[in-house]
């Protein structure tokens, strides 16, 4: 097996240059790349282009790179959780893509597949099919989309051995494996990072082909948007 | 009038048994509390989870595990986790039988508009153009009228479209309304100590009111 | 959870009426519905079209279903490993449509997933390209392939719940998936079946949300192309 | 002239550490035996694997743990199992770094003719046309000439193409040949024993002869 262990995140995205196009796992706060996240707000680099399904809140996750200005664009689903986005887009300071989040899921998908288009229906009828292919299958009207690819995906998983092979837990999957396979450089940090041998071939996620660089993380603060229990 | 809980309620009486169901933020998330025991279903989250359970007890709260409206959720017996492309292979595939979401604006030939009002801040639409465009099945829970007293049962939507042609019923807080195929609102059901004419004059788009309605059954 | 438990392998394919089209799971002999295709076998249903990879060898797997006449049409990516498969092609009592496997796979996968069609670089500038629209991305030229459905999906894996969670096993679990994903009737067997919660949710291949009918299937041959050991 | 375990031994050289390969059914299968020790590479099979290990045991056969050739394999530590679709997003996708493939013909742009012979029998392309069309890296394992003693490289193919464009680098029993961009074979080395001549008479492509050429080193 390939070693793919570094360091730590400073290490894994040290790199990283100005004007890069990223994508980041996450849905909400579940499953983002905290670690990788502290390291860029390290590093200063800007005029980054963030492909993710959300942008984080005002102080945790991408909003963090958002208020040290490092953002140049935006690629998301929902936004709608964070004031200084706002803010940064109502004055211009800020480029955002809203995209539905099963076409953005497919596109990265479809990116990481060597898929370079695919037709959906999604979105027909709306602003988003506005200058894109239109065609009719069964009756139904469908969009052609592309796919979306990206220089670095950083990823969050629960385990990954030192090959790269990535198991996620619970909602924490999400974006994250079809992210590992978009982009050139694949950086994953893990909770618990072991042997190859010791997780099951049968139940590995991401297979180490998609990660170039893995790091055992530390200190996951896990914040909780909308903490719920059950009514007493 | 019915309150929020009282359109769950009637709504939840739409829900058959051995279905697969997405429930949108707001009160279609409250359905699922008044689903009959005997009835049973299985609520899909689009974040990657067949299977939802109830709310957790304060020890069982797992950052990890969330709904599409990024509540802390559980998992029932016979769930399954999977990635967000795959959730929504599994939306625009047709395969989830019930989709119950909220609206700004439906339209009398089933168009919904629930992800943007310009000038305003727009948050994006999330999952919903996927759900909209994909789902044989769409329920709209939504208030009958705005805070400022408009009608959101409208001849065409004057807010961006979310999908076309899609929102087959309607449950407010004064009425269930289908959607007809040839476009129209037919009314169904009054909700309690609500008249027709009521109704009538809270309804912009075209209203199609054939025999007597019944009050509905809460 | 909904219970789709039926008795066996008669019970779940009585309903497949002549003329119907199939997925069956498997590559080679390696994870394919040994105990639907028994029972098929049985009911004498005939005109079938069947999807598969591969179309089994002269005496197991879908081999068995062509000497019995009961298949009017194959759509695979290999059939070489069987000579009554051969002699009713040359004959011309069998129809046969040759696909790319990755594009095999990628149709199927598009069937379930509501992706009408898709650009693959696959077959471009052979005669599988013949008659298809094609397209310049990045440099490379990609055909636009439709999406594949079925009526009945046949398909086997190791562990199955009653509410149709399933588990494959090895390389056994190939095109299954997929398959479960792209018909209106899926049919699972398993080797073993167990309640609800028994399975990990975070190892299930397939959710249980595309599988109708599901039981616990017996006597499994599992028969091997090609045994290779160690060489001493 | 090399014999099939000759050209395997051959193609071993190319192998770069770090780098994931996916290996034909024939000669190219017997590479993963002489790739060295020193050299970290891991296998993938196109039937959903990644990390096939050497031939079970008598006792470790599992009839579910199969190659692309049907052949009964083990996993290696680090092993990752997935289904077909997800094995070809990563063939297709270029994740894949080196692909070793047979072929009855190849021409000197680097078409590639392996999968069926007009009037004889078609057995189907398997995942050969999705390889080649994917894969940025490709070598090519085959005998120099056929049994009739017929070049396998020619300036066009005759048999119905695998793909446009795509092969990199050919071994044979009597030669190791880059393609190149602009359009054929250059020679790079001689098999043990064969001379440059031999070497054209058995090439009916053009064939770029510069210098000396060297004998390969088994």
């Amino acid at each position: 097996m390939i070693n793919k262990v570094v360091a730590n995140a400073d290490e894994a995205v040290k790199d990283i240059p100005n004007n890069a196009v990223l994508m980041l796992g996450g849905f909400g706060l579940c499953g983002i790349p905290e670690n990788c996240i502290s390291a860029l707000l390290k590093t200063g680099v800007n005029g980054l282009t963030c492909i993710s399904n959300n942008a984080g809140v005002d102080d945790f996750g991408i909003g963090l790179m958002l208020k040290t200005r490092q953002v140049k664009k935006m690629i998301s689903s929902y936004v709608g959780e964070n004031a200084e986005f706002e803010r940064q887009l109502l004055s211009g300071e800020l480029e955002v893509d809203l995209i539905p989040q099963g076409t953005l899921a497919e596109r990265i998908r479809a990116g990481g597949a060597g898929i370079p288009a695919f037709y959906t229906p999604a979105g027909y009828g709306t602003e988003v099919a506005e200058g894109k292919e239109t065609r009719e299958y069964d009756g139904k009207m469908y969009l052609l989309e592309n796919w979306l690819k990206a220089d670095f995906a950083l990823v969050k998983a629960w385990k990954g051995d030192t090959s790269g092979n990535l198991i996620f837990k619970g909602t924490a999957r999400n974006f994250n494996p079809m992210m590992a396979a978009a982009c050139k450089i694949t950086i994953a940090e893990v909770e618990e990072l072991v042997e190859p041998g010791e997780l099951d071939p049968n139940h590995i996620h991401t297979p180490g082909i998609y990660v170039q660089r893995i790091f055992q993380g530390k200190d996951y603060e896990k914040r909780i948007e909308q903490r719920t229990t059950k009514l007493k | 009038m019915l309150d929020k809980i009282g359109i769950a309620k009637r709504i939840a009486q739409e829900v058959q048994d051995g279905t697969y169901i997405n429930l949108g933020i707001g009160i279609p998330t409250l359905v699922a509390n008044f689903i009959p025991e005997n009835i049973n279903v299985v609520l899909q989250s689009e974040n990657g989870l067949l299977g939802i359970g109830p709310f957790p007890e304060e020890d069982e709260v797992d950052a990890d595990l969330i709904n599409a409206g990024k509540q802390t959720v559980t998992t029932t017996k016979g769930s399954a986790l999977f990635s967000s492309s795959q959730s929504f292979e599994m939306i625009r595939g047709g395969h989830v039988d019930l989709t119950i979401l909220g609206a700004m604006e439906v339209s009398e030939n089933g168009d919904i508009a629930n992800w943007k009002i310009p000038g305003k801040m727009v948050k994006g639409m999330g999952g919903a153009m996927d759900l909209v465009a994909s789902a044989d099945n769409i329920i709209v829970a939504m208030q009958h009228c705005s805070r400022s007293g408009d009608s959101k049962l409208l001849s065409e939507c004057s807010l961006p479209i979310t999908g076309l042609r899609c929102v087959k019923k309607i449950v407010t807080d004064m009425a269930v309304l289908d959607v007809l195929p040839e476009g129209g609102f037919k009314l169904l059901e009054r909700a309690p100590g609500v008249t027709v004419e009521e109704i009538k004059a809270a309804t912009a788009g075209k209203l199609i009111i054939e025999g007597d309605i019944p009050e509905m059954k809460i």
